[in-house]
This record gives C-alpha cells, structure tokens and sequence, in this order.
C-alpha cells in the first residue's frame, strides 16, 4: 500500500504540473491582461505601459511561467498582479473559511446522507424510500442558485431566522459563527447529501445481487441486519469515492454558494482571479483545487483499501 | 399662481423628477431652464413654477455618534486597493473617503470647499493654483501632513511610471510646487478654473510622503483601517484624533455581494445597513418595505451606444440617425429605469450639469419614419453591436434597440460579452459597442474626456477640432451668457453636428441616476451627484439614528 | 461397470435424442420500464418535440418585448391584447413563449454537447484502453488535470477566453464533460479488452481502428448510452451555472437556465403571481432532468448497478 | 406421521413482459427422510437448484411460487409468515452453495460468518457456537481450527472455502441440509477430498441432506436416493443403486451415457495411418513464462519453468494438470498471446516469434486457439456470420457470396443449423455457443488449434457431444490439436499424446496408453485414482489407499528447487526430493518421466499400498492455499 501512495503521489504531482500548464496556457488566451483590467475604462497606453512595466507583466510569457514555477516550487506563491498583496495573504484567510464550511457541511452531510442512503436501501419501495429518491432526484435537478436563492428568501427575508450573508469574522463568538455560515451550510448540505444518498443507496442495491447476499438471506438474517452488515462493509469503497469527489467540490467548485452568501471563500477568489486575469492567484488557486483533489481520491483509496480485508492483508 | 393650494409643490414630485429640479437648481440652472426640462416632461406653466418655487433643500437633523455601519458594494476581488490612484469602484472610493482626505471637497452643488487646503485660489488667468495647507493635521502613523506629501501624492500621477486612472485629468499641470511646509502651488499649461474640483474627486486622496506599499492605509481622514482584506472586507474605526469632527460611527464595515439579489436580501434582512446598486426593478419593493428606502441622487451618468466613426457602419452619418430615431427615450427611463433616469438627447451634459445643459437644443424622440428614412438611406441593413452589462439596464437598452431595430428592417445583432475584458478589447475596438459614463465634476472634463479630438477615451474616434477649441476656450471664460452658449454649441456638434461636420456618432437615450439603498437607521447620506451614495463622501457624515 | 456404462451409452444413443441440450440462454431481457420510466420517457420525448416546434406554437417571439411592466402575473392581459400565460419577464417578454422557444436551446445545446463530449471521450478513452503505454499516460494525465479542477473554472476560463456563443458553449460542456466520460470509456474498454474476443481478434491480428470499432465500442455502447442520459442532465446544469456568472447563453435567445438566473430577482421584487416568473424555467429543468433521470434509474436497476460504480 | 421433508406439486414460475407465466419447475414431488441423503440430478436448466431454494421458501427475484407445498415436519413453510421462514432458514433448513468463493461475504470474517446464523436464530450462545465452530472444523480437517475464524475468506483456499460452508450450514445442527454443486468448481484431487469430509460430517451429524448436482458419479458416492430432472419435471427417481445400475427412464439412460470413463490405457481410438499425413510439430525448448514483467530474466510470478515439450507425429497432445498447473499458460506461449520470458516456440521447425504481433499472418493462420468459455470468446455483439465469416475473409480473403457459402460450410461441419448464422451468440445453448467458437478456428483453416478446457464448463452431455464432434473434426478436417484440460478421462479418450504439467513443470509425457499404464508418476497415479468412477462404494475404496491420504490435503505449491510434487509425494524422499531437480527418465520410447525413484520403486510403490515411506509430519497444513498466491 505504501507503494501504491507513493506512486499516487508521484502521479498527483505529475498532474499538478499538467494543471499548472494547462491553467498557464488558458488564463494566456483570456482578452486582456490584468494591466487592461485594472486600469479598466481609463487606461491610456502609456499607463497600461507604466502598470506592465512595474507588475513584470512585459517578460515574454514563458519567463512569468518558469519565474511562478521556480519561486511555487520554493513554496513562495508569489504576489498578485492586480492589487499587489501577497498571495499567500490573499489565500489564507480565505483557505480557512472555505475548508471551515467544507469541514462542516461534510461533518453534517456525509453521517446524514449514509444514514438516509442505507434507510432507503433497507425499505425499498416503501414511503420513505420513494420519498427520499423523487427528493433527492428533484433536489439534483434543479440549478443550484435557484435552491439557494430560493432559501434565502424564505429562511432571511420571510422568515428573519437567519442571517441572508454568511459571516466569518475572527471577532465573532462561536453562536455568531454558527449563525453567519448557516445558510451556506444548509443549502450545500442539501445539494451535496442528495447526490450522496443515491449513491449510498445505490451502492447497497448493487452489492444486494451478490451471491454472498443471497446467502445471508437464505441463513436467515434479517434484512437490517444484511444491509448494516454484509452490505454496507462492501460499499464502502465506492460510498468513500462519492465523498471524496463531494469534498473536492466543496473546496473548488461552490462558486455559486460564495457568490450568493457572499462567503469569502477560495472558489469565488478564484474567479476573481480569471476576471481579473491575476495569472499568479489563479495558478495557486487551481493548484491548490488539483492538490486537495489529488489527495482527496488518495484518501478515499486508502480509505477503501483499510475497508476491504482482501486489500488490508494481501496472504 | 393664483392659488398656490391647487398647484403642486417639489414635494408632489416622484423622487427622480423631484432630484433632477433639486440637483439642477443647485448647480446653477435658471429659473426658466428647469421650467423648460419640467414642460417638456408635461408640467403646465403653472405646475412647473410652483414647482421651482417650493424646491427647497431639506433641514439635516443633527447627527449623532456611535453604532457600527455595515455597507456592501457591488463589486471586490483581489484588485481592491487602498492606492488612491488605482482606485477603481465603489469600494474603493468609499474605503478612501473613510481613511483619506483630499484638498478640496466637493458639495452637494459640485462647488468646492476647503478639506486639507485650508484656502485656494488661483492667479487672475486661472493659469496659477496656491493651496495652503491646514496645520496640525497628523496622519494615522503620527506623522504631521506637510506640504511634501501633497508634492508627493501629485507626483504620482504625473511621468511615464505613472499608473494613476487620473492621469490626464491633471494632465494641463504643468508642475507642482512647494512653496513652504504648507503652501503648494500648481502652475498649469493654460487657463483652467477647474482644478479644485477635479482635486476633490477620489483619486486625489493625500497620502503619506514616500508610501510605496498600500497593503495598509496610512491617512489623515476619519477613519483608520484596522483590517484590510481585498475581496473580502474591510474595518475602519473611528479616529479620535481626527482634524475636525469627523465620522460618526464607531467602526465602519465595508463589504461587497455581487449578486444583486442577495445584496437586496442582506439589506432587507438587515444585514447589512448601506448598499450600492439597487436594480431600478427593486425599487418598488424596496419603498413598500418599512425600515428602508432608496437613495437616488440624479446625475448626468450616461448609457451610450458608441459608433465608430473611422469605420462601416459608424461612419454613415444616416446609420447613425437611424440608431437614434429607434430610441425609446422615455420607455428606457421608465420601463427599464423606472424612473430613476433622464432621457438622453445624444450628448453627455444634462440638467444634472446645470446652467452648462443646453435647454435649447430640440429633444431627439422615437421616430419609426424617420428611422426607417435614414436607414434606407444608408443602405445598410445588418449590423453586429457588442454588448456587456457595463451598468444596470445597459443590455435591456440594447434588447430594446434590437426589436425597435427589427421594425425598420434592420438586423441589429447583440453579441453579449463579458465585463472583464470589455474596456480592453471590444470597447473602442469594435465597430459598435456600449459604453457608460459616470458624471464628472464639470461639463467641461465630462466632453474633454470624451468627445475632445485628442481625448483618449474619445469613445468613437471622433475628431471635431471645433469642438476641441471650444472646450479649451470655454474655461477661461467667465460671462455666463457666453459661457452657455459655447457650451450650447457644443453640445449640437455632438449631438447634431453641421451640415459639413457629422455628430459623434454616440447615442446617448439616457442619463441614470444613482439609485442606492439604506435602512432608516442611517442618515446623514449627502446628494453629491459624481458617485453613489452622495459620491461616496457618506462615511464622514454617515450616522445612525438609532445609537 | 465401465461395460454397462459404456453398453447404456450405445443401446440409448437413438431413445434419448429427444432430449436435446437444455437451451441455457436465458430468454433476452427486454428493457421493461416501470411507470416512472415511462413517465420520464413521455416528458423527454414532450420537450424534444417542444424543442422542434416550440418557436412555431409559441404566442410570441422570444425576443419581443411587450408590456411596460415586468414580472406580471400569470393571465395578465398584454396591452395589445392576448395573454401571458405565464407571466411576463424580466424584461416584459412573454414567459411562455420564452420556455418555449427556451426549450430549442436548451435541449439542443445540452444534447449537442453531450454528444460531442461522447465523439472526443469515447475516442479518447478507448484509445487509451486499447493502446496503453504511452498514450493511455498521457491522455489519462491531461484528464486527470481537467477533472481536477473545477468545471465553473474550466467553463469560465475557455468562454471568456473564446467569447460565449453557442458554438463555443457546446465545445465547451463538451470538452469539461469529455474528461468524465474518458474515465468510463477507458474503464469499460479496459474490461472489454481482455475479453476473449478481443484477444482472439489481436490474434488473428486485426487492425486498431477494428478492435475499436468492431469489437469494442459496440460492447460499451449500451452502459454508454446510460451515461449519456446522466451526462446531459450535468450540461443542462453546468450551462445554468455558466448562465449564473452571465456567461451562459446570450440574449435575446432564450434558455431555461438563464432564464431562471434573469428572473430569480421576481422572487424578490415582483409583485402577486409575477414572483413565479423563475419558478416556470426551473420547472422545464427540473422535469426534463428529472424525466432522464427516471429513464436512467430504470435502466441502470436493469444493467445492475454495474455503471454506478464506473461513474464515480 | 408424514416424512422429514416433503415436496409436494411444487411448481415455480417466471413472467414475461405482458404478464404470462412462463413455467420454470411444473409440479416436482419427492420426500427426504431423516437421515437420508437425497440427490436431484440434471443439467442446467433444469431447475435443480430454483427446487434447492425453494426448500426454505426462497425464490429468486423474479421467480414466484404459483402452487404446491414445502412440508418441513408436516408444515408448510412457502404458506408461512416470512418472519417463520426466515425463523426456518439457516436454523431447520441450511444451505451450501455451489461457489464459496462467491458466497463468503470478502468484508467479514470466516468465524462470523459461520456462526452467524446460529447466534442471531439464538439456538447456541456466540461462546457455544465458536466452540461448535471449532469442532466443525476439526471434524472437516480444516487447518489450524483454533485460529482459522480470525481469517478472511480471502485467506483460505477454495477446498476450504468449500468445507467452511459445511461448516457454516452444520453450526446450527439443521434438520436439513441442502447442497447445492458443492464440488463443482473444485479440482478432481480437491474434490474428493471435500466428498469425503461432507460424507463424514453428513453421517456424523445425522442429518438429511438434499444433494444437487449433475455430476452422476459423485452422485453414487454420497446418495441414498435419486429424483432425475429435467425441465422442472421429474424424469425418475429411485435409491441409487437402482438408478445407477438399472436406469429405466431414457433421460437418466443419456446421462449414464455421457459419464466419462475411468482412464486407462487403451481408452482412446487407434487411428488408421491414412489419417495422418504432414503433421506440424511443435517444439517448445527450455522454456519459462509467467506474468507481470521480467526481472532478473525471470516473470515476477513464474507460472512455467524450463518446460520442453515436443510434440510430433501426433494428432491430439492433451495437456492435462490441476487448475494452477500452468497448462492455459503453455497454450497461450504457443498461440503467442503471452510472450514467454525464456526459450523458444517452432512449427515444423521454424522459430516463432514470441510475441504474436511479430508474427506473419500465415504463422497467425496456422496456430489457432480456442478459449474455454465461448460467453467470453464470442463477441456478443457480432452476429454468427460475421464472427465465422471475418476469419475466412481476413486470412482467406473470400468476401461476398463465397463468404456465405464458407460460412454454411463451417455451420454445417460443426453440426449447426445453417440459419445460425443470422443469430447472436446470446440466442445459443452453451454447446452451440462452443460450437461455433470451434467453427471459427477452424474457419481460419489452421494447422494446429489450440483447445483450452473447451469441454470444462459444459453439462456432462453437451461435454460428451462436444468430444464426439472434436474426433469428427480430428478424422474429417486433418486439423491437429493440443487440448488442454483437467479431466484425465476426456483426454484419455481423445488425446494420442499426453502431457502432464505439475505446478509449472512438466512432470511426465508420452504416447497415452503408456502414460495411463504403470509405471505412473506419483502425480499421474494421484489424478487417475482421484476421477470418480460411477458406483456404489468407490469413495471409501479409494480413501482407503494410502497415497490419497497424503497426497489431496496439499495444494499446488511453485517451488524453485527440487521436484515440485515433493510435499504431496507419497514416496518422496527427504534431502533428494526437495533439493534437486528430478531426472528425466525414458521408461518407454518418447515416454519421460520425472522423479527421482527409479522405475521400479515406482512399480513397487503402487503394488504395496500400506508401505509408509514418510510420516505427515511434513505435511504443510496450509499448502493449497499458497496455489492462490498468484
């Protein structure tokens, strides 16, 4: 297994230079430069000059990407081209925030959405399975800034319980923390346990055809019993697997959330990276998504590995 | 004006109509001149006298101190910069009044008046510009505020390392002088009675002598930053050795949502007490909701659709007056603006610019006949205009322009591209592109900016060299009779042009107000027309009634 | 006892050749759909005819603006006469024409997109399966690349840098989904590549371009086909997001997503019924996301789950 | 008083889309008493195992009981409540499945699941039912009975497995059990074995056991009584002895027919000298193969090691060794599918190229393989013209009409209705699904095929028309064949050669009346005294012989040095065996054998059955597991 960990992170590291390249090669091709964009609709050429000129941004292209390669290896992310803060600074508050809420919602939604996942798969057909199917299925089919637009104007608006912008100040008290980020919290719980508890249920259905099944059933076992025992410790490793790719999402892709709750999070610094053409933030956001997704699925392999006996003792 | 009962007052206005008499009668216009505009939007003789007679500013309740003040701009990212020289949006600007000052200050009227320069004048050809500076003003790290750091911030938007936005609102100073520890003079290339005004504006904030890194603020203003995170937020407390009386809260929080629904949200909720950006469709929602209102102060902020005149189609003067004639004036001021606008007349200087707005010349309408005249005349028939949000209602204007197209026969394309990229890469580069521009603090810099022959940003290219020596002549002139009538002239050769000069080639269908929103719990918001919220000069005079 | 055996063996040769060898081929399951299969087959196939007509049987363009009042509520009479049976929009255009004609796009787009995403993943992860070495390592790097970064990200950086029309919307949901459908392609074709057949055609030493084709592809195909329906509902979604930071489908042209994005602020402004204006949109999603889902759900129950795991 | 168990009229139903039943057992009667050991004979699809289900009032998905009972004690279990039946399952009534492996849940472990059904039915405490375990295991001859119920199915091999389901389905002490192919999937050595350890634990325990299988002769071995199915009906049924030496009914006459003989010298057909003509010969020199990459010049997992073979002037060479031997893997080193690490391949004297890929096309012609499962090996996607015609069109380059033509040709020859060809393969019996992957060797017009354990997954009948086609083949198409398999009987009747592989090596070959006559190689002899013969009493005959004893507790082990049959010789000697590689020797003309005994201590060997050449002391009690290290 160690082998196998190496070799995953050997290969992640491969990926991440792949990323590097490709986000270099792409954020090149957007119009503009981050000089045209700061200096927006009063640029004149020779400040758009004067801003290249100061910001470094007039060495050819594959300079300003050994130049990032050379000082990211160092572990220095360097500094941003639009508003001349430190990178780092930039990303650690924000890093915080974003793996707070992540942290969160998977503390809430991965217990939840097994358990309502394995319920489902213990009474199929019954009420409770086809209600958590249509509800979860509807919930994966609608544009996720409709669910949470929709939210925030029944739970803040209408309902005045809850705060309509999430809110992470380091002054405020733990009550006030939990308050600020509820609405976030409560709407990518919803998104992500939907596309968990189907896969959590059809997982067990899966594995519900396999002989050794069949002859739990047939020594008698109680349905509970084959689900919770023989069928749940074979599903696992994909269940894990979902997870992962949930917690990936959760670090890079909640744009949306951010943007409406008005979270300070490092997806939507991301693109505020790209709209302002801030090649520097923009490489050291995707290598952070690359780096967590990397070692996300390493984890859930791990994870599927000390799951399943066969792999833990290879005899 | 027999029997004043029966006739209305400015109170019986809508709040927009209501601004557009306040602003224009404050920055000087006559009595007759907002008569005319009243008319010409349906008032009766008596109606609109009665009107003008009650306009009258009103009383300021005495502020109080104390509270927190939460406000959330439309816009951040990891550009929000305390650099007063790349100071780009509301943000910005709203996080430089709290920690800077300027020279000079503009009021409501746009007329200025001393802030750090304690006097200013200028020699009698308006060719020389003494400041002297206040004594005694400390910036935030305790360092006295002398004449070395005006030299200083002034430098920094002059020469070819200069980054500043402003560069070439300055660009007639010749050199900035010290004449001792407190005394400044600018010499300037030619007459120019502008200077104060354009010295208030936010991008010539004072900073400290030598200050290289502005990854914290260092100011003599009311307030001193204790956080600053770009794209995220912002905390300023109050400074309690401020020079004057200065802010009125306690701790001003500055943040930005960007989408627009739930920035709305966060104020309804009360989250937040300030917000920048109220989409004209909210605006009924938001006046029906007890505990909070709107904030629009009328402004000669424009929508335009720019032509270039070096190339097909802008270069057809016919094509050009078709796009004008399609124009829905009034239906973009109420339907897409409900309200919160004026119509346009296809130059930049409205009644918001008071006695400079040119009364006279004849409103352009909607006119399907004539339109369709034009265009047969130009012979063209397709055309592609490129089209980004650049303000709210900006794409709604061209959808509508696009249908008002159809029905005369021409193809009007909308290819919709993104904002980021726009100023540099469609804007003044494609044949047919939008544009908006914020008010400026005179006519005069509005249509240097703009439209003069050397003019930068000159939107399509357009050369009038009459034009360019008008706006040069006019600033040495003081006659207000003669000053209105070169500005008048100006305005038709934008507009209109003469039989050997084409116009512009811009359509201009309105002018927007800046429609913001508050809680009731704030006062103190001014009406300055260059920005929102009262030109982003709110956070010294911001307060809460409820502390 | 060999003797018997043996003296049994002949003397029964001609008795027993009635019985035949047992056919053990189970009878072929047909794809049987349950009622909800079905339903979500009769939504699919309403908004693909919608798709096709939709712009004929709408009261309306989409682009025409008719009132001077948005967000009004279903049934409000239009100044000129006729009817907004759904309201009217952001922009006082007609709802229901709009969701109409919305459908042409969205639908089109999204099937289009998947489709080309199918063309490049297939080919792509098949390849690799079947060429291994080298060019599995590289394709498989650059895949992994891409479905380690966010799709809102890849989305946002190739339409700015392209400029967002429909063409450059379908390359690139299909590009960003492509590298999805890499992975089951590649995970199928690995498995159908050590099948016998497979090998039995290498020795016979067939070309490449047959193994794919012949021996391959047409093996993957149904799993594929599955998946395909999943990969749409995904577009359909990934363009409303798209949609969300204005860089989904351009105006006038109506689609469902964006206008759910246009209109979400009714929820918050609009007066009476004319708050439903981003409910009508949401719903032709919904019900046509919903609608595949079914038929995929029915399917894959059938197919044993078996794509489930390939899809993770 | 009524019996045991009793079924009475059971009828079992499947629906099709619209609805109509579609019969699957059509009103099966028969009785177990207590104690007695019911068999249920017939092929598949004769829904043997839907009646063993049926037993504990379970049914497949899909599959619903229209009528009839299943008495236990009197009582109808399929009319209980499903908390009584599943009160019934596992505890009254308990169930050995055909495949272990499968039915082993991988995430548990084996003491768990053994004495799972007894706790949770709560007839034994956990404490009560570990110890009952252990005792289980002891009496099946487990290894290491203290610890094996730590260990996960994973860890044991699949003889094992086999005997942890007894295990599993005795901790209860049910009234009956039912055993559904228990043996099937094991290896001959395996499977008497484990015959014998059921056999015991049934008598034992004192149990009814309900044995179902469509293997006769292991039938004879373990069977008191006989029920014969075919189609969901009952053919015959009657005490074994009678079945077996006087069956009545035609069915149970074919299936007498189909049992494969004991093998011995003289089984197969002597062929004319007509028949031959220009035999290719293979050669295979010193050579050694394996999987995973070559380190050091060797395979990472070596699976054959310096094998010469020589085939020449003969028909059919069969290949005969236990699962593991390495003898698909020889084939497949001819074929050219897996590269050999070491030595070299000729036909007729011309070197191969190892790799296929390497290969001419006329070489590819000449060597054809056909693999074991033709589910796999048929592209279910391909029509029968299309997977017959691309060989004739690919190496022949007949196209069109004639392709057609050549196409009927081959359906007829491997005796398959024309119209065939117009069907896919999922539309064909798995006798006629061989058929065809035969057909389409031969339609590459071949000189030699290579026929990997073709007969191994089929019914014992269709296995038996297979061979007859295989001899037509042999007489009609002058084709050679190497065939490879585990069963020593098919072989012996076909084969004109035999090569016996051993855990990579080959441990004896020659002319098949000489391999199958004395004097044999240890293992030789193991495999001829392991194929069950069909009657009453072999079992414990052979039991009784010294060198089963010894010899079936091992397993398959890969060894560097020595002989590799070492640990399961019943002659081998300490410090030689072990150590050294073994001698070839020529007792016959072309007839090599390998062993360190000369020819008459084997002689001597086989004529003093009770002789002790070396205790069990040796014996590793976890030998057969290491054949899964790979």
């Amino acid at each position: 297994m160690q082998r196998m960990v190496i070799q995953r992170i050997l290969i992640g590291l491969v990926t991440l230079w792949v990323v590097s390249v490709l986000v270099f090669i792409m954020t090149s091709l957007l119009p503009g430069d981050v000089a045209s964009i700061v200096l927006g609709q009063a640029a004149t050429p020779e400040t758009l000059a004067a801003y290249r000129a100061a910001n470094g941004l007039d060495q050819p292209l594959i300079f300003q990407y050994f130049g990032w390669l050379a000082n990211m290896v160092t572990g220095d992310l360097g500094v941003s081209k639009a508003g001349g803060a430190k990178i780092y600074d930039l990303i650690a508050g924000r890093l915080g925030n974003t793996m707070f809420l992540a942290g969160l919602v998977a503390l809430i939604s991965v217990p939840l959405s097994v358990a309502l996942g394995l319920l489902a798969a213990m009474y199929p057909g019954t009420w409770i399975d086809r209600s958590l199917t249509f509800g979860t299925l509807a919930l994966i089919s609608v544009p996720d800034f409709f669910i949470a637009t929709f939210a925030v104007l029944i739970l803040a608006v209408q309902l005045g319980w809850l705060p309509a912008i999430a809110s992470v100040a380091p002054e405020n008290t733990f009550w006030q923390m939990a308050r600020g980020i509820a609405m976030p919290l409560i709407v990518l719980v919803i998104v992500v346990a939907a596309q968990m508890i189907r896969m959590t249920r059809a997982g067990i259905l899966n594995v519900m055809n396999s002989p050794y099944i069949e002859m739990a059933i047939l020594k008698g076992v109680r349905r509970k019993r084959i689900i919770l025992r023989h069928a749940f410790f074979n599903t696992i490793g994909p269940i894990v697997n979902v997870i992962a790719l949930n917690l990936a999402y959760l670090v890079s892709g909640v744009v949306i959330v951010e943007t409406i709750f008005a979270y300070p999070g490092l997806a939507k610094l991301m693109i505020d990276g790209v709209q302002t053409r801030d090649l520097p933030l923009v490489q050291a956001c995707a290598m952070i998504f690359c780096g967590t997704y990397v070692v996300l699925i390493i984890m859930a392999d791990v994870a599927a590995i000390l799951a399943n006996p066969r792999l833990r003792n290879p005899k | 004006m027999t029997d004043s009962r029966n006739l209305p007052t400015i109170d019986s206005l809508s709040g927009a109509d209501r601004e557009i008499v306040e602003t224009g009668l404050k920055r000087g216009a006559t009595r007759r001149e907002v008569m005319t505009w009243l008319m010409a939007s349906g008032a009766t003789i008596a109606a609109a006298g009665s009107i003008v007679s009650s306009a009258k500013t009103a009383l300021a309740a005495t502020p109080k101190k104390g509270g927190k003040l939460k406000f959330a701009s439309d816009l951040h990212g990891p550009s929000d910069t305390l650099d007063p020289g790349l100071n780009t949006s509301t943000i910005d600007y709203s996080r430089g009044r709290s920690v800077y000052n300027s020279l000079t200050q503009i009021n409501d009227d746009l007329s200025t008046r001393p802030e750090l320069a304690e006097e200013y004048s200028a020699n009698p050809d308006n060719t020389e510009w003494t400041f002297k500076l206040r004594k005694g003003v400390k910036f935030h790290d305790g360092s006295n505020f002398t004449a070395d750091d005006v030299i200083y911030t002034m430098s920094r938007h002059y020469g070819e390392k200069s980054t500043s936005k402003a560069k070439s609102l300055v660009a007639d100073v010749k050199e900035w002088k010290k004449v001792d520890s407190h005394t400044v003079k600018a010499i300037m290339k030619g007459p120019n009675a502008d200077l104060p005004v354009i010295l208030g504006t936010p991008h010539f904030k004072i900073i400290k002598d030598g200050t290289t890194e502005f990854q914290k603020a260092n100011g003599t203003g009311p307030y001193k930053m204790t956080e600053f995170n770009p794209g995220v937020r912002s905390i300023c407390v109050r400074n309690e050795h401020y020079w004057r009386d200065g802010g009125n809260v306690d701790l001003i929080e500055v943040t930005a949502i960007t989408d627009p629904v739930a920035r709305l949200s966060a104020l309804l909720s009360g989250d937040i007490d300030l917000m920048q950006g109220l989409n004209p469709k909210a605006i009924k929602k938001v006046e029906s909701t007890p505990g909070v209102g709107i904030w629009s102060v009328a402004s000669g902020a424009y929508f335009g659709i720019c032509a270039m005149t070096n190339t097909s189609p802008g270069n057809n003067r016919d094509f050009v007056l078709a796009l004008q004639h399609i124009q829905r004036r009034k239906k973009i001021v109420k339907s897409i603006l409900k309200g919160q606008g004026t119509v346009g007349n296809d130059h930049p200087i409205n009644i918001a610019y008071g006695a400079d707005h040119c009364s006279e010349l004849a409103q352009r309408t909607h006119d399907l006949d004539k339109a369709k005249f034009h265009l047969k005349k130009s012979g063209i028939t397709s055309a592609e205009l490129n089209v980004a949000e650049v303000a709210p209602g900006m794409t709604d204007i061209c959808l509508l322009a696009q249908r008002e197209a159809g029905k005369i026969g021409l193809d009007l394309k909308i290819k919709k591209v993104p904002n980021d990229g726009y100023w540099g890469a469609v804007w003044m580069k494609t044949p047919l592109n939008v544009v908006t521009w914020n008010m400026r603090p005179t006519a005069n810099v509005m249509m240097n900016l703009a439209f003069a022959p050397d003019a930068p940003w000159n939107d399509t290219l357009w050369k009038n060299e009459r034009l360019g020596k008008l706006l040069v002549e006019s600033r040495g002139v003081k006659d207000a009779a003669k000053r209105h009538e070169m500005y008048c002239e100006m305005q038709k050769i934008i507009s209109v042009g003469s039989d050997d000069h084409p116009p512009s080639g811009m359509v201009i269908p309105a002018h927007r107000n800046y429609v913001d929103a508050k809680s009731d719990k704030v006062e103190g918001i001014g009406r300055m027309p260059l920005g929102s919220l009262g030109g982003y000069e709110w956070p010294e005079f911001a307060w809460r009634t409820d502390v | 006892m060999t003797d018997t055996t043996q003296a049994a063996a002949s003397e029964s040769d001609q008795e027993t050749s009635i019985y035949d060898e047992l056919p053990d081929a189970p009878p072929k399951k047909k794809l049987k759909l349950t009622w909800t299969g079905k339903l979500g087959v009769i939504v699919v196939a309403f908004w693909v005819i919608i798709a096709v007509i939709g712009p004929w049987i709408a009261p309306y363009d989409q682009a025409e603006i008719l009132d001077m009042d948005s967000y009004l509520p279903p049934g409000a009479e239009i100044d000129s006469g006729g009817t907004h049976w759904l309201g009217s929009d952001n922009n006082e255009r007609d709802i229901l024409s709009r969701v109409l004609w919305g459908a042409r796009m969205t639908v089109g787009i999204s099937f289009f997109a998947t489709l080309l995403a199918y063309l490049m993943g297939v080919t792509a992860g098949i390849a690799a399966a079947v060429k291994k070495g080298w060019i599995d390592m590289i394709l498989s790097r650059i895949n992994d690349a891409i479905l380690s970064l966010p799709t809102i990200m890849l989305g946002l950086l190739i339409v700015v840098a392209l400029g967002s029309s429909i063409p450059i919307l379908i390359g690139t949901a299909a590009i960003i989904y492509a590298s999805s459908v890499y992975r089951i392609a590649r995970a199928y074709g690995q498995e159908i590549m050590v099948m016998d057949y497979v090998e039995s055609a290498q020795a016979r030493g067939e070309t490449i371009w047959w193994i794919i084709f012949r021996e391959v592809l047409p093996n993957a195909a149904m799993p594929l086909a599955t998946d395909f329906g999943l990969r749409l509902v995904f577009v359909v979604l990934f363009i409303s997001s798209l949609s969300f930071l204005g860089l989904g489908i351009q105006p006038p042209n109506a689609d469902w997503g964006s206008m759910v994005r246009g209109n979400l602020e009714a929820m918050q402004y609009a007066e009476g019924w004319g708050i439903l204006a981003p409910i009508w949109p949401a719903l032709a999603i919904a019900s046509f996301t919903i609608a595949i889902n079914l038929i995929v759900d029915d399917i894959s129950a059938k197919s044993g789950g078996d794509l489930a795991k390939k899809m993770i | 008083m009524s019996e045991l168990f009793e079924i009475d009229n059971l009828q079992i139903q499947a629906r099709k889309e619209d609805g109509t039943p579609i019969p699957i057992v059509k009103g099966v009667s028969f009785n177990v008493k207590a104690g007695q050991v019911v068999a249920l004979i017939g092929e598949s699809g004769s829904g043997k195992s839907t009646i063993s289900m049926a037993t504990m009032a379970y049914c497949r998905p899909g599959l619903e009981f229209p009528g009839g009972e299943v008495r236990l004690h009197g009582k109808d279990v399929l009319s209980m409540d499903p908390q009584d039946q599943r009160s019934i399952r596992g505890n009254k009534v308990a169930y050995l499945a055909q495949s272990a492996a499968a039915t082993f849940n991988p995430a548990i472990t084996i003491g768990e699941q053994v004495t799972e059904a007894a706790v949770l039915h709560g007839t034994l405490t956990q404490e009560e039912a570990n110890r009952r375990a252990v005792a289980l295991y002891h009496a099946l001859e487990l290894p290491d009975p203290e610890r094996l119920g730590r260990r996960y199915p994973h860890q044991v091999s699949g003889g094992q497995l086999q005997r942890l389901m007894a295990a599993m389905a005795l901790v209860s002490s049910p009234d009956l059990l039912v055993l559904d192919e228990p043996t099937t999937a094991l290896d001959v050595t395996t499977q008497i074995e484990v015959l014998k350890a059921f056999k015991k634990v049934i008598q034992e325990e004192g149990s009814a056991a309900i044995y179902v299988t469509h293997d006769l002769a292991v039938v004879a071995q373990v069977a008191d009584h006989i029920v014969v199915l075919y189609s969901g009906e009952v053919q015959e049924q009657g005490p074994t002895e009678q079945i077996i030496n006087n069956p009545k009914h035609p069915y149970t006459k074919r299936l007498m027919a189909a049992v494969k003989p004991t093998p011995k010298a003289g089984m197969g057909e002597k062929l004319d000298e007509e028949h031959s003509r220009d035999i290719p010969n293979i050669e295979v020199k010193n050579m050694t193969a394996g999987y995973g990459g070559i380190v050091n010049g060797k395979p990472v997992i070596t699976v054959l090691r310096d094998i010469n073979v020589k085939i020449k002037n003969s028909h059919v060479v069969g290949v005969i060794g236990e699962s593991g031997c390495g003898k698909s893997t020889l084939a497949r080193v001819i074929a050219g599918l897996l590269p050999a690490a070491k030595g070299e391949v000729f036909l007729d004297g011309k070197k191969l190229e190892a790799d296929l890929k390497h290969r001419s096309a006329e070489e590819l012609q000449k060597v054809q393989f056909v693999y074991q499962m033709a589910d796999t090996a048929l592209n279910p996607r391909q029509m029968i013209s299309d997977i017959l015609g691309r060989p004739i069109e690919f190496y022949r380059g007949i196209k069109g009409k004639e392709r057609r033509e050549e196409v009927a040709k081959l359906l007829r020859l491997v005796e398959l209705p024309v119209e065939f060809e117009n069907r896919y393969p999922s539309e064909l019996s798995g006798g006629q699904k061989q058929r065809v992957n035969l057909a389409r060797a031969l339609a590459a017009k071949p000189e030699i095929m290579l026929c990997d354990e073709v007969t191994s997954a089929l019914d014992s009948i269709v296995s038996s028309n297979v061979i007859k086609l295989l001899k037509k083949l042999r007489d009609e198409t002058g084709v050679s064949f190497v065939f490879i398999s585990h069963d020593l009987s098919t072989v012996g009747s076909f084969a004109d050669e035999i090569v016996v592989l051993y855990a990579g090596r080959v441990v004896e070959q020659g002319p098949v009346d000489h391999v199958l006559a004395p004097p044999y190689h240890p293992y030789t002899r193991l495999l001829i005294s392991s194929v069950p013969e069909l009657r009453v009493g072999w079992l414990e005959e052979t039991m009784q012989k010294r060198e089963m004893a010894v010899g079936i507790a091992r397993g398959v082990e890969i060894t560097d040095t020595g002989c590799p049959f070492y640990n399961r010789c019943p002659i081998a000697i300490d410090g030689t065996c072990n150590l050294e590689t073994a001698p070839t020797q020529e007792p016959h003309p072309d007839h090599f054998i390998s062993c360190h005994r000369s020819m008459e201590e084997i002689e001597a060997a086989e004529n003093a059955p009770q002789q002790v050449l070396h205790g069990f002391e040796k014996a590793d009690p976890d030998g057969d597991k290491a054949a899964k290290a790979h």
